[in-house]
């Protein structure tokens, strides 16, 4: 068959890459090598676009033992053990089938870290979704945490924690990140590579479909409304299938019968034999018609391209093959061999013995397009960033304010969805969901990981570039918040269509706010994922980079939480005083505005704050931490009193600025103190005997002490200048968290 | 009036519930279920005049709610 | 004493079952895989949580057929104590060692989160060391945990004292409100009538040390401990 | 041969997805939806002689895996 112009469009080739594969192979391509080349020259499997952007971020550290390249990052963790980490986007999936597209994205991120030989032990999820105004946007969010709990709790992975948020621009493109940390032993990290010639190719797992082909190139092409002829590529998840793929293949790595594995996620077939074959160095000779199929009469071009969930492939030693059979076997799984390794680094594919395809592994993988695409900054920037704090209608009073913060969806207790969620499973999870990072113990040790997913699609909109340190820094400030030391990072990079120069620009900011923040918080960036073409109708979401951060707690019995112990205890406040009023959610709530500058971030106060919150909880002589961030300082002083059993607080800002207007009015500079944003800001809670000890640290630390307070009483008091500018009861203020996110969904349940 | 609405996975997409059902029969000594494909069943009680509104609601309902057309699709019966 | 923890395929709390007893009891814990045919000489069988074979058509539907389920209802029927946790409570019904069913959580919603139950019988093996009326502090994780079963039955339970945990507030008052799933009479837990077979949704081996959020299903255990003796005899009540 | 089985809740299991269900559409304005109940759905691909074996291999099969008699009753169809 002639390959002509509309059949390249279908595969989203361009002229000029299909030359590059005519002069790769020599020859016209086959309709199965085009397949191939297709889906391996996808954005989502190549990176064309983004691969020289993240060419500059940072990979390497003392502790990283694996960064990108491999199905997951590793860095050491101490006590002989490695953590596996790595996110994963699901974004289109999620808004087409929204429980099985989320569902099979949690499959789909957990099956590369057990390929890494690593157990995985949590879950975090970082979520965005269109105002909850919306009854369809209701449905999406409950198919969405229904599918990722579906999944992680029936494979018995806690989910430890994770972020969500709302705003317009992700209604018609919902975002679904899931991140996923195991643990392995240190130097025993398997590596998706073939080699060895002669060495048995076995495919393991469920049957192959026609379910989900060119489920790659969907997600490297905007959405419309003919995407609804792409739509079969949403898969029905099996989590007990891929129960039974996970304790079958950690069990054989426990033999050294294995060379290399990976699972077939993305481009199935294709990629995983490519990839395991060009990192290897090697050919692979494959045979589709051995390969287990559920349907009848498929094509070599539908089983290579196949995204059929729940299948691996590996490269056993020759003559361990009964040894593996038996592993699987003894799950109720079929390994069968479909081919072998060889020397020649092709990629060959038969059908009943005969070549349907070959392909040079090498150029296949890795000479894939690279794209240095045009940017230019959006327009939209020139105004977004006037705010004029004047011209501001008049404020409302500030315990209002506060309760129509805490009762937003963005701020309100997220607890609606991660009692979804089974987050106690595997009984290491230390600090439950909703105390801030998620922490779990590591058994046989006396050490803890705490992880946090973060980002602010506003932020980032309004600033690219600080946007992305920004969600560094709260990743990393979370985990310092529960004790932790940060040590690595992974990020998912959610971006609109790379070809408009407007967006590339966003990615280009973005990236080197990753690269630049990530250097100076020491946690280089191990892995992670890029989700570009999220758009609908032409109308790209926030550009939304989340990173996740995981750090080391070395006495796991010192980990921290958001609540205040009780009263009597001194509150203090870490870092600088002021926030921003430009970006907030107080701006875009109370004023209805997304505009202004964010406030600025210093890299060196941050990581002097982290290092100090790490020594102090290390020492026992802070009793929890909480940062300030989504709603500012007053929103951040609730949370402290919240779960407390209605235990207040006061705090006490000496050097702010500003007069009242008198009359329960407040000025915009009393609203920046109190609901402005900006990092760099962590509440802690002191024992009295403690303070003295505590503002040394500080003060040798460099970190200002901008506040100080003390719990009791059932208020939340602030005062600025010794002026009383917050005044409610901890009752009213946590009702109104409570029911913020449930209230959307309580007609529902009966 | 009474309406029933099956549900059922297109047949395209892969059906996890119902392969192990069916693996479970066999092992179970069932060689002769050969395949075993799982929906879900709707019974609905509907103010409607006729079997023809009837017929309509409840189709309006499978699309809106009951049913997702990406994975799924729908019957409709009337008594 | 020896504690056997069933292992299903799709079991995924046999590890925290096998730590709780061994770690922090102490005691000896031993796996056993759902293909076997006995119980390595066990005196108490843990049937633990999760989704023994994905549960999609109904909670420990299949699981009931497994190789082991027949020397375990062997046990039971000798009088053997055995423990059911979630999963392992709806494996229980599904074989029929204990009455009801268990159906949809009344939300319809998956709830992972700490609740309290009442002892309301510490004539049973995994009760004894508890005091009447305890309450304890346990977590639950569960979609279809909704205790059901006709009316006569329900009655005949309640006669029997067969109903062996209740959810409650924290002050162990039976409402409404603290019944997380809808279940009727508020049952958390129940034995079966010779008293030997207990089974709970909540999972007292998640609560079994302070640092994950609660020590108060360690009772559970200890209970076995105290009721097996040093000679490995079954005595409650 | 093709057998279909239906699975109910008894009548009277109270059915909380079927009650959501209800809710969700009364909220979507479908008043006209008084009540539904949810129940599951086979289709069986039998390997059988006849419609009265197939009938009493579905029969079976129902019986010991696919309905709890506690809670729930089934019903079998053979083309
Ligand atoms: N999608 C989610 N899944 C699980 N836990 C969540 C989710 N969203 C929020 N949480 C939990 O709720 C708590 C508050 O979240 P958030 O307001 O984002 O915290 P922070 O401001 O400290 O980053 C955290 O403990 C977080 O883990
Ligand atoms: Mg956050």
């Amino acid at each position: 068959m002639a390959i002509d112009s509309e059949t390249l469009e279908r595969h989203g080739l361009i002229p000029a890459e299909y030359d590059k594969i005519l002069d790769i192979l020599g020859r016209e391509p086959s309709i199965t090598e085009l397949g191939i080349f297709s889906v391996m020259w996808s954005e989502h499997c190549s990176y064309k676009s983004s691969r020289i952007h993240l060419k500059t971020l940072p990979t390497t550290g003392a502790r990283v033992v694996q960064g990108p390249g491999e199905n997951a990052g590793a860095v050491d963790v101490g006590d002989g053990l490695v953590a596996v980490f790595k996110i994963e986007s699901h974004n289109h999936p999620s808004f087409i089938e929204p429980y099985q597209g989320a569902a099979t994205g949690v499959g789909g991120i957990i099956r590369d870290i057990f390929t890494m030989g690593a157990r995985p032990i949590a879950l975090l999820n970082s979520l965005r979704f269109g105002p909850l105004e919306d009854a369809r946007t209701r449905g999406i969010l409950e198919g969405v945490v229904a599918g990722i709990g579906g999944y992680g709790n029936s494979i018995g992975i806690p989910t430890v924690g994770g972020e969500v948020a709302f705003e317009e621009g992700y209604a018609g493109n919902p975002l679904v990140n899931v991140f996923c940390l195991g643990l392995a032993k240190a130097g025993s990290l398997v590596m998706g590579q073939a080699s060895g010639a002669g060495n048995p190719v076995y495919y393991v797992g469920a049957k192959t479909g026609r379910d989900g082909i060119h489920g790659a190139t969907m997600a490297s092409a905007e959405f419309d409304e003919r995407s609804s002829e792409k739509r079969p590529a949403v898969q029905v998840g099996d989590p007990f299938m891929e129960k039974l793929l996970l304790e079958a293949c950690l069990e054989l790595m426990q033999t050294d019968a294995l060379v290399g594995i990976q699972d077939m996620g993305a481009a199935g077939l294709t990629c995983s034999t490519s990839e395991m074959g060009s990192r290897g160095g090697a050919g692979i000779d494959i045979d589709v018609s051995r390969v287990p199929q559920r349907e009848s009469g498929m094509t070599p071009y539908e089983i290579m391209l196949s995204e059929s969930q729940e299948r691996m492939l590996m490269v056993v030693k020759q003559g361990r093959e009964a040894e593996v059979e038996r592993i699987f076997e003894k799950w109720d799984l079929h390994a069968v061999p479909i081919g072998e390794v060889t020397t020649d680094g092709q990629l060959r594919v038969r059908q009943d013995g005969a070549i349907v395809a070959e392909i040079p592994n090498g150029p296949l993988a890795d000479q894939a397009p690279l794209y240095d695409r045009p940017t230019e900054p959006p327009a939209y920037l020139a105004t977004s960033s006037r705010l004029d704090l004047e011209a501001l209608p008049e404020l409302p009073a500030t315990d209002a304010a506060l309760r129509t913060l805490l009762g937003s969806p963005a701020v309100a207790s997220k607890r609606w969805i991660y009692r979804q969620y089974d987050h106690m499973v595997r009984t290491n999870t230390i600090s439950p969901a909703g105390m801030g990072a998620g922490v779990v113990r590591l058994k046989g040790t006396n050490r803890a990981l705490a992880m946090s997913v973060d980002g602010n699609g506003r932020h980032s909109y309004l600033d690219p570039h600080l946007g992305a340190m920004l969600a560094v820094a709260e990743a990393s400030r979370n985990v310092a918040c529960a004790g932790a030391l940060p040590i690595a990072a992974t990020n998912c990079l959610n971006f609109g269509n790379p070809e408009r120069p407007e967006t590339m620009w966003q990615f280009a900011r973005a990236v080197a706010g990753i690269g630049e923040a990530c250097r100076a918080l020491d946690v280089p960036i191990t892995g992670g994922n890029v989700s570009l073409y999220n758009e609908t109708d032409g109308q790209a979401i926030y550009p939304t980079p989340v990173l996740g951060v995981v750090g080391v707690i070395e006495d796991a019995s010192r980990v921290l939480g958001r609540v205040f112990p009780g009263a009597e205890s001194t509150v203090l406040l870490l870092g600088g005083g002021e926030g921003a009023l430009g970006g907030s959610e107080y701006l875009k709530l109370i004023c209805g505005q997304v505009a202004g500058s964010l406030a600025s971030l210093s890299l060196e106060a941050e990581r002097a704050l982290q290092l100090l919150l790490v020594e102090l909880a290390g020492e026992g002589l802070i009793r929890s931490a909480h940062d300030c961030s989504d709603g500012g300082l007053a929103v951040a002083l609730a949370e402290c009193c919240f779960d407390t059993g209605g235990v207040g607080a006061e705090l006490m800002m000496p050097d702010a600025p500003g007069d009242a207007l008198g009359d329960g009015r407040i000025d915009v500079s009393d609203a920046s103190m109190l609901f402005g944003e900006a990092p760099s800001r962590v509440l802690v809670s002191v024992a009295d005997d403690d303070f003295g000890l505590v503002r040394m640290r500080a003060e040798a630390a460099g970190v200002p002490i901008a506040g100080q307070g003390r719990t009791g009483g059932d208020r939340i008091r602030v005062s600025l200048a010794g002026r009383p500018v917050l005044d409610i009861a901890v009752a009213e203020a946590e009702t109104a968290w409570r029911q913020g996110l449930e209230r959307y969904f309580e007609d529902r349940a009966a | 009036m009474k309406a029933r609405v099956f549900v059922t996975l297109r047949p395209s997409v892969f059906d996890p519930q119902g392969q192990t059902i069916a693996d479970a029969l066999h092992s179970m000594g069932y060689g002769g279920v050969q395949d075993v494909r799982q929906g879900k069943y709707f019974e609905l009680d509907l103010d409607a005049a006729t079997p023809d509104a009837a017929r309509a609601l409840a189709g309006e309902v499978a699309d809106k709610l009951l049913a997702n057309p990406v994975i799924e699709s729908y019957r409709v019966e009337v008594d | 004493m020896k504690f056997a923890v069933v292992v299903f395929p799709g079991s995924n709390c046999d590890h925290d079952a096998y730590h709780a007893v061994k770690h922090v009891l102490g005691a000896d814990a031993e796996f056993v895989w759902h293909k076997e045919a006995d119980l390595k000489g066990a005196d108490v069988v843990i049937l633990p949580g999760g989704f023994s074979y994905g549960d999609y058509l109904r909670t420990g539907a299949i699981a009931r057929f497994s190789p082991i389920m027949a020397p375990v209802v062997a046990f039971a029927e000798a009088g053997g104590p055995v423990l059911g946790v979630c999963n392992g409570f709806q494996v229980l019904t599904e074989v029929g060692l204990l009455p009801g069913g268990l159906l949809r959580n009344r939300s319809v919603k998956f709830l992972c989160e700490q609740v309290h139950v009442r002892v309301e019988a510490i004539d049973t093996p995994f009760t004894c060391a508890a005091t009447a009326g305890q309450v304890l502090r346990m977590p639950i994780a569960h979609g279809e945990g909704n205790y059901f079963a006709p009316p006569d039955v329900l009655d005949a339970l309640e006669a029997n004292r067969q109903v062996v945990f209740r959810y409650c507030d924290a002050g162990g008052e039976i409402i409404d409100a603290a019944n997380p799933n809808g279940s009727a009479r508020g049952i958390a837990g129940l034995c079966n009538a010779r008293r030997n077979v207990v089974a709970l949704m909540p999972h007292p081996e998640r609560a079994c040390e302070s640092a994950v959020g609660s020590a108060d299903g360690l009772v559970v255990l200890e209970s076995a401990v105290a009721a097996l003796g040093s000679d490995g005899m079954l005595r409650t009540g």
